[in-house]
């Protein structure tokens, strides 16, 4: 078995819920999504064996192009964020009453395909296909089950992937120039390409447009907070959860490996401009008056801290990253998942009308807090351990680095615990919150089991992204 | 015939048919009437013709000769369509001024 | 044996936290104070047995539970360390933290979260032995920060009141800066020395010195400092602990005064070894240690609310034993904590008493006459205020003194400051002492109605700790200490020779006595002899108006840093946001503009076309064959 | 050969259907027949030969194009059957101008003669001078055959004398022959400006830049099957002629003439798309859109021995999409009198089937994968680079970028915006028009190699 039955089973889900019926979508989404992440839980498994579960076929041969997955720990690592994500997010759809629903959920199944794809390609342009791939579904998943004023919410969707979509073609004009140089677009032929210091620039430079743009990191991220407001909670849950990370795994899969001495020669400025994102989205997040926005924003301050960790080219920086790529995955989820329930009773996204729920909803507020607290990255969350990990090689690369970086853990409480205060404290609201339901408990219950065993047993997840790290380092150093 | 174009030379010639390729180039440009404009296609046709011929017989080939045929009957085909065409407008417009065709645009 | 021992001793409390959160509701409001209570009693028992066998071997105990972070050079290990420090810390949280889960279940009965609050103390306490008995930095940092977790959840357990909720959240915010300091402290240890265990971290300090080290480790140590004086409220982080009286009084006694906020001096005390390599750091604390312990002194002498001249009087002590700490006399630093935490959680488990029978008040000048009403809970306190006032032979006096004399021996501006600050101790505890339990009572006729004795559980906490607050001297006394003996294996170097007892220290114990009863003797003649109440808040005027807004330097903080965060973050968002998404715009923008433009080229007219179209083949033919 | 043959006796029995009342059997026996002449063109496919002195060629090159040609004709052909409905009397005059069109893109490929280049060339533009104006109580469908006819007329002119310039310098019409005089030294400046001459000319064909402006006027005025058959088969023959005549006539295309295709590829991009953000018209939006896709096919030239798979590619990719999205526009603009793109308002909402038709075929314009549009592009993108031209390569990038921003408008009218109008019953022949195009868009776009190896 290889892991193009992952494929496969996603692909053939986004199918199978489309021709499924508005009723049964929702349940035939998640029953394939869960299958498909019980197929790559057997995958892992092999894996560990020491089986190859990579494919490899030819697709064209003029111009060259295999259809060739790589399975190795790191991207196994995010398949399964991705395949343990996605059943997660269309669980917490399930109070929702999507109109076509049939629709809706194939676009998300056949999104999640397209992720997964990303996550597994070694062949470029197999890769920026995947890549591409996965734009159209979150497009139209914004863009139709979006809130909001429409007018509003067309003109953020299409700046966003118009954006997102100019940044990618710039890594394409930076694979074609590869595949002349190297006549194959394969991961280990474009890793041995010698390249001149110009060229290593420039095709850096493509590639940093394409992720910095997706990752966000600034200034390439206006899209990036209303989107997240004006789409669906699930489309954002799959944009936060899965689609950024996306970016940061192809920092450290492709854009290092193969401009490792542009890299170097940028360390500094990137980083800092990575840095520059937390404090940035940190001070903007405090003000926000809605609370997606403030997510949001939360999110650009975070992944602006993966993405430094992501260049400093040290192994606790990619080491580091990739964890805290998978606690931010599961804990932005949470934390929008939050953001629904309140708008599902109170109807708003506005901070200020919220407050008082504590004393109605112990259950969902315990929740929460614990989210709030794993976004912080408290000790004994998933998410401390990466921090902790990328703030050590922040603090390899350079002292100040970390310790503005290290902001985060200050600011982060600052606007976190500022938001939960207004929105959940106080007060008891006049309005009725209704406790958790079952299925959203079961949402919230997994994804904080998750941080909290992996926040004090991590080893599992090291052991299984450091020999492939560390395989990628060998080429950038 | 030889004689006479090493005489007064091909390029003569080519000139002359330049000449009259231009004048129908600006008849065309300067004018609006429709019919106006269609002769003026002719007289860019027909110098294409009169060069054709002229390097037939330079060159001792045949070929440029048949083909003017072709040009001829083709252009006169074309003019019919054409024709019609304008008989349409003057129809719907009563005027071949070809000012008037200005809905289509921006 | 020993690891089910230790999972035992630190999981005791965390079942108790699990079982409050989801039970507590079914096991009633008794039951789950009880259950609260069985499981930090259960860790005190743990940590009893563990105390008896080190300080019988003499060998610490190592406990390996399992692999945790890994990082490039290293991999940091769920440790657990026993050793006569952690013990020493176990055995007063286990039991401060035992004595105050009884206080709670009974004052804390009416209040229908109860559950939840047991819920957070077993928390708490789970984090503080996480805190204690990691065998590395980073799981200390795990204890460390989860012990700030329970404080901002306990001080903002009233939740419906969001000044209690900003009280908390600034706790949270300040703990967080330092929490930063230690971080950066934990990277260069780490980078340093390849580990973050103790021991390995010792054995590396003790056998070799690099000079290369000796920077960076300078800088590491402060950063630690930083951390430190976060969680133990040193200048300039001290502010969020007044405020975090909001919570409720056993967690005011617990966290605030006796245990969480002696993390810090525990942090550095364990890391004695890397402090007595860098003179400088040691310098910093021991300066700020005794600047805190002025100016908080000087807070608390004008002071109105019962929980605030105790809060302030909290940081004043904790800065004597940064004092120490930076003098390096860590013997003294952690038997001061000791005795500290017997008599401050005395004296804050006997305002709560006064508090529960008043029904809430807090304010000293609605107080007075309360000795007779509340035997118990009067003579436990003042049995609590002369400990911390400094007599003779109290707990306090022993403590306070030997921080004196290390302070002499070494400077004596820094001698005179503590000095200043241990007279004003004295001088603001009796102002306390007498305004709330002598004289008339001052308060509502319907409070002086209900006035009453607290009931059993309260009053027995009290006298656990006025005993101890008598006689936890003993642990320590001068020329003979059992203390500096049991920790002699912690330190890097012997502890101070126990001072000879010359001349100079009674003339020193002497002067510090006759200090305390200056400062007694002044509050005796204000408040007894003269009568005075202190003024109503509009009324107070000049010095002692700075004194009661604390200097301002809440408001400083306020102004210099959270307002202009503030602006700043609107500025970002309704300014650069805005400007960045437009310039995005702009290109969609200027693109609009040019086809708005090109449509008038599109003009229909069939006459420019051709124009165009010749133009075109013109300037084709110009290029190809004229410009070449 | 057999195939012009084939095609030429197909129109004439079109009309003889007519005469014989065979009406409502023309359109099936049209399709079958065409059908016929696919299949038998394919069998023709490993074979090279010329006929007639060299008058029409046949090989790899001629037989894969016009194959393409004769598809997108059965496509056409069987879209006319509904559009033409309330017109049943012309019926045999606008299908066998359609099949007389293909005769005409057939021999235009085929050439192996000037003649028959030009020959070719004429009928392809007369007929659809013809169907340009075939709504003659249309005013916008008179201007529209007015104007192509003036252009086109005008620019058959300028390749006429084209012609004759090359003519005088070689002494033969003979595309051999052409080759070896372009490739020595001796040959005059007249072989030259007559190239030119031609190359501009057909410029005007596939309406580059600046030499478009004909474009969206005639598409817009012309009936929305005419501009179907223009945008999709006449600009690809075009294309495909050009190409040819470039590998024949440009032995050693100098580097300057290289700089002249670079720029006029740029701005037929960046005009095509710019303008194309303004347009309310959804023909006219194509228009725009086709002279940006004019630009991308122009740098098939600057690589001509390896550009033959890309450029075949491309127009597969383009055409299919374009059939596609034109049966959706015939479907919704059918019994209207324009094309505004209001009308497609709410049709996700309507006719799901027809609105996804119509979105995939505009993500494929876009050039977005899983489509072919995405694969034409990348291979177009990748011998340009290969070429060196990385400046074209950036210039065709940014100019993607800029064309989403119109295709994506469509797009979210059809899903965000309400219908203004009550569902109707798709026709049969658009369904399966579009479904088929789009499917087959698709299919080449999993398996691009299936074209790319075939040239």
């Amino acid at each position: 078995m290889d892991v193009t039955i992952v494929l496969l089973i996603l692909l053939l889900g986004a199918v199978v819920t489309y021709f499924s019926g508005n009723k049964a979508a929702s349940k035939v989404a998640l029953l394939f999504s869960a299958v498909a992440f019980g197929a790559s839980l057997m995958i892992l498994n092999q894996y560990n064996q020491g089986i190859d579960c990579g494919f490899s076929a030819v697709w064209m041969t003029n111009p060259n192009i295999l259809f060739s997955l790589k399975a190795d720990g790191l991207a196994l690592a995010m398949v399964l964020l991705t395949t343990v994500l996605t059943p997660l997010i269309i669980l917490s759809s399930f109070g929702n009453n999507f109109n076509n629903a049939k629709n809706f959920y194939a676009l998300v199944m056949f999104m999640a395909f397209a992720m997964t794809g990303t996550f597994l390609a070694s062949d470029g342009f197999l890769y920026y296909i995947f890549w591409e791939l996965s734009l159209i579904p979150i497009y139209f998943i914004a863009l139709l089950w979006g809130n909001g004023d429409a007018a509003e919410r067309k003109k953020a969707v299409i700046k966003f992937f118009i954006y997102t979509f100019a940044g990618s073609l710039f890594m394409l004009v930076g694979f074609i120039y590869l595949y002349q140089k190297a006549g194959s677009f394969q991961l280990d032929k474009l890793y041995a390409l010698e390249l001149s210091a110009t060229e290593e620039f420039w095709i850096f430079l493509a590639f940093f447009f394409a992720y910095a743009i997706k990752i966000p990191i600034i200034p390439f991220h206006t899209w990036q907070a209303n989107v997240y407001q004006k789409a669906p909670t699930v489309g954002t849950m799959l944009l936060s959860g899965i689609m950024l990370k996306m970016g940061l795994y192809s920092v450290i899969r492709w854009q290092l490996p193969i401009a490792p001495n542009a890299a170097q020669e940028l360390l500094y400025t990137i980083v800092g401009l990575s840095i520059a994102g937390v404090i940035y989205g940190s001070i903007v997040a405090l003000k926000q008056r809605d609370l997606k926005k403030l997510l949001a924003y939360s999110s650009l301050a975070h992944v602006g801290l993966i993405a430094a960790g992501c260049y400093t080219l040290t192994l606790d920086g990619l080491r580091g990253a990739v964890l805290q790529m998978i606690a931010h995955g599961f804990v932005i989820v949470g934390l929008f998942f939050a953001a629904e329930i309140i708008y599902r009773r109170f109807e708003t996204r506005t901070i200020a009308d919220m407050g008082g729920i504590r004393s109605q909803s112990p259950k969902f507020t315990s929740m929460f807090m614990i989210l709030v607290l794993a976004s912080v990255a408290l000790p004994g969350t998933f998410n401390f351990v990466g921090e902790f990990t990328v703030l050590y090689s922040l603090f390899q690369t350079n002292l100040a680095f970390a310790i503005v970086g290290g902001t985060t853990i200050i600011l982060g409480a600052f606007y976190m615990l500022r938001m939960f205060q207004q929105a959940m404290l106080g007060e008891t609201n006049a309005k009725p919150f209704a406790d958790v339901s079952f299925n959203e408990g079961i949402v919230f219950v997994l994804i904080i089991g998750f941080l909290l065993f992996f926040g004090l047993y991590p080893k599992p997840i090291i052991d299984l992204i450091t020999p492939s790290i560390q395989d990628i380092l060998v080429h950038i150093k | 015939m030889e004689h006479i174009l090493k005489e007064i030379g091909v390029e003569t010639y080519l000139y002359l048919s330049a000449l009259l390729f231009s004048i129908g180039v600006f008849g065309i440009l300067l004018r609006r009437n429709a019919i106006i404009m269609f002769m003026s296609i002719e007289i860019m046709l027909n110098a294409v013709n009169l060069l054709l011929v002229a390097f037939s017989t330079f060159h001792q080939d045949a070929s440029g000769q048949v083909f003017v045929f072709f040009s001829m009957a083709v252009a006169a085909a074309e003019v019919a369509v054409g024709l019609a065409i304008l008989v349409s407008i003057f129809r719907n417009l009563g005027s071949i001024d070809i000012d008037n065709l200005k809905n289509l645009k921006g | 044996m020993e690891t089910s021992f230790v999972l035992l001793l630190l999981l005791a409390p965390f079942v108790g936290f699990l079982s409050n959160i989801f039970f507590g509701k079914q096991l009633g409001k008794t039951g789950s104070g009880v259950l609260g209570t069985l499981a930090v009693v259960v860790s005190f028992f743990v940590s009893c047995y563990f105390f008896s066998q080190v300080s019988g071997s003499k060998q610490p105990i190592n406990v390996h539970l399992f692999d945790w972070i890994s990082l490039g050079k290293f991999s940091i290990n769920f440790d657990i360390l026993l050793d006569q420090l952690s013990l020493l810390w176990l055995l007063f949280v286990t039991g401060i933290g035992s004595l105050i889960h009884i206080y709670s279940i009974s004052y804390m009965h009416d209040d229908e979260n109860i559950h939840k609050f047991f819920a957070y103390l077993n928390l708490f306490i789970f984090f503080m032995i996480t805190l204690v008995v990691g065998s590395n930095l980073l799981i200390m940092f795990i204890g460390w920060e989860g012990v700030g977790l329970c404080s901002y959840l306990l001080i903002g357990f009233w939740h419906k009141n969001q000044e209690y909720n900003d009280a908390a959240k600034k706790a949270f915010i300040m703990n967080r800066i330092g929490d930063l300091g230690f971080l950066i402290g934990i990277f260069i240890i780490g980078y340093l020395f390849n580990t973050l265990d103790f021991n390995v971290i010792k054995q590396a300090v003790l056998t070799g010195s690099n000079p290369e080290v000796a920077g960076w480790l300078s800088i590491a140590t402060l950063c630690l400092f930083i951390g430190a004086s976060g969680k133990s409220a040193q200048i300039p982080l001290y502010t969020w602990l007044p405020d975090a009286m909001a919570g409720p009084t056993p967690v005011s006694a617990l966290i605030h005064a006796a245990t969480m906020v002696t993390a810090g001096i525990f942090m550095i005390t364990r890391l004695n070894f890397l402090f007595d390599l860098t003179p400088d750091v040691q310098n910093i604390i021991a300066v700020v240690g005794a600047i805190t312990s002025l100016v908080a002194a000087s807070i608390g002498l004008v002071q109105n609310d019962i929980k605030k001249v105790l809060a302030y009087s909290t940081v004043s002590q904790l800065g004597l034993m940064f004092l120490a700490l930076g003098l390096g006399a860590y013997e003294v630093a952690v038997f001061h904590v000791i005795t500290h935490a017997f008599f401050k959680a005395c004296l804050f488990l006997g305002s709560g008493s006064v508090i529960h029978a008043l029904h809430g008040e807090q304010d000293m000048r609605r107080m007075g006459g309360l000795k007779g009403a509340m035997k118990v809970t009067f003579l436990t306190f003042l049995l609590a205020t002369l400990a911390i006032s400094g007599i003779p032979p109290f707990a306090g006096f022993f403590s306070k003194d030997e921080i004196l004399m290390v302070a002499f021996h070494e400077n004596k501006v820094l001698w005179v400051i503590a000095a200043v600050a241990s007279i004003m101790t004295a001088f603001y505890m009796f102002r306390l002492l007498y305004l709330t339990f002598f004289k008339e009572f001052r308060g509502t006729e319907e409070q002086k109605h209900h006035l009453h004795e607290s009931p059993m559980l309260i009053t027995f906490p009290l006298m656990v700790l006025g005993v101890l607050s008598v006689v936890g001297g003993a642990i320590s006394l001068p020329g003979n200490s059992w203390l500096n003996h049991y920790l002699e294996p912690i330190f890097a170097h012997a502890p101070h020779e126990a001072h000879h007892l010359g001349t100079t220290e009674y003339m020193l114990m002497a002067f510090a006595v006759v200090g305390a009863l200056i400062g007694i003797g002044i509050a005796y003649s204000k408040y007894i002899k003269k009568s005075e109440v202190p003024a109503e808040d509009s009324e107070i005027t000049g010095f002692a108006k700075v004194l009661y807004n604390k200097y301002y330097v809440d408001e400083a903080y306020m102004a210099v840093i959270v307002k202009p965060i503030y602006s700043l973050s609107k500025f970002l968002r309704d300014y650069i946001e805005t400007g960045l998404s437009q310039i995005i715009f702009g290109f969609g923008a200027v693109a609009d503009g040019l086809a708005l433009q090109g449509k008038k080229l599109q003009n229909g007219n069939i006459g420019f076309y051709l124009f165009a179209f010749v133009f075109g083949l013109c300037s084709v033919v110009f290029y190809l064959f004229f410009l070449r | 050969m057999s195939t012009i043959i084939a095609i030429a006796v197909l129109g004439v029995v079109c009309l003889l259907a007519e005469i014989f009342n065979l009406r409502k059997a023309i359109i099936p026996i049209t399709v079958a027949g065409l059908l016929a002449i696919l299949g038998m063109t394919v069998t023709e496919f490993n074979t090279t030969e010329s006929y007639y002195n060299n008058m029409i060629v046949v090989n790899r090159f001629t037989v894969a194009f016009s194959s393409l040609f004769i598809l997108l004709t059965l496509f056409l052909v069987t879209l006319s059957h509904h559009f033409y409905k309330n017109r049943p009397s012309k019926v045999s005059d606008f299908i066998a101008i359609k099949i007389f069109l293909l005769l005409g893109a057939v021999a235009m490929v085929s050439f192996g003669n000037l003649a028959m280049f030009f020959l070719g060339l004429e009928i392809l533009s007369i007929s659809l001078y013809i169907l340009a104006g075939s709504k003659p109580l249309s005013l916008k469908s008179n201007e529209a055959g007015m104007k192509y006819f003036l252009m086109g007329s005008f620019a058959s002119g300028v390749i006429l004398f084209g012609i004759a310039l090359i003519y005088g310098a070689v002494a033969s019409f003979d595309m051999n022959m052409i080759y070896e005089a372009s490739n020595s030294a001796a040959t005059g400046d007249w072989f030259y400006i007559g190239v030119c001459m031609i190359t501009v000319g057909m410029l005007f064909k596939i309406a580059a830049v600046p030499f478009h402006f004909w474009a969206p006027d005639v598409y817009e005025g012309a009936p929305a099957l005419t501009t179907a058959t223009m945008s999709t088969l006449a600009k690809v023959v075009a294309m495909a002629t050009f190409f040819k005549l470039n590998m024949a006539m440009n032995g050693n295309m100098n580097f300057a003439y290289e700089t002249v295709i670079v720029i006029i590829s740029i701005f037929s991009m960046t005009v095509g798309n710019i303008m194309a953000l303004r347009q309310n018209n959804i023909k006219r939006m194509l228009a725009f859109s086709g002279i940006s896709h004019a630009g991308f096919m122009l740098m098939a030239l600057l690589n001509l021995s390896n550009t033959t798979g890309s450029l075949f590619y491309y127009v597969t990719a383009y055409t299919l999409a374009g059939i596609a999205a034109f049966a959706v526009i015939l479907y919704v603009c059918n019994d209207k009198d324009d094309e505004s793109i209001t009308f497609f308002n709410g049709l996700g909402k309507n006719n799901p089937v027809m609105a996804a038709v119509l979105s995939a075929s505009l993500l494929s314009m876009a050039g977005i994968p899983i489509f072919s549009g995405f694969f034409a592009k990348f291979f177009i993108l990748n011998q340009t680079l290969q070429a060196g031209y990385l400046i074209l390569v950036i210039a065709g990038i940014i100019n993607s970028i800029i064309s989403v921003y119109y295709y994506f408008k469509v797009i979210s009218a059809m899903y965000t915006k309400e219908p203004n109008e009550a569902k109707k019953p798709v026709p049969f022949e658009y369904y399966v028009v579009a479904v088929l195009a789009i499917g087959l868009n698709i299919a080449i776009g999993l398996f691009p190699s299936c074209l790319m190896d075939l040239l």
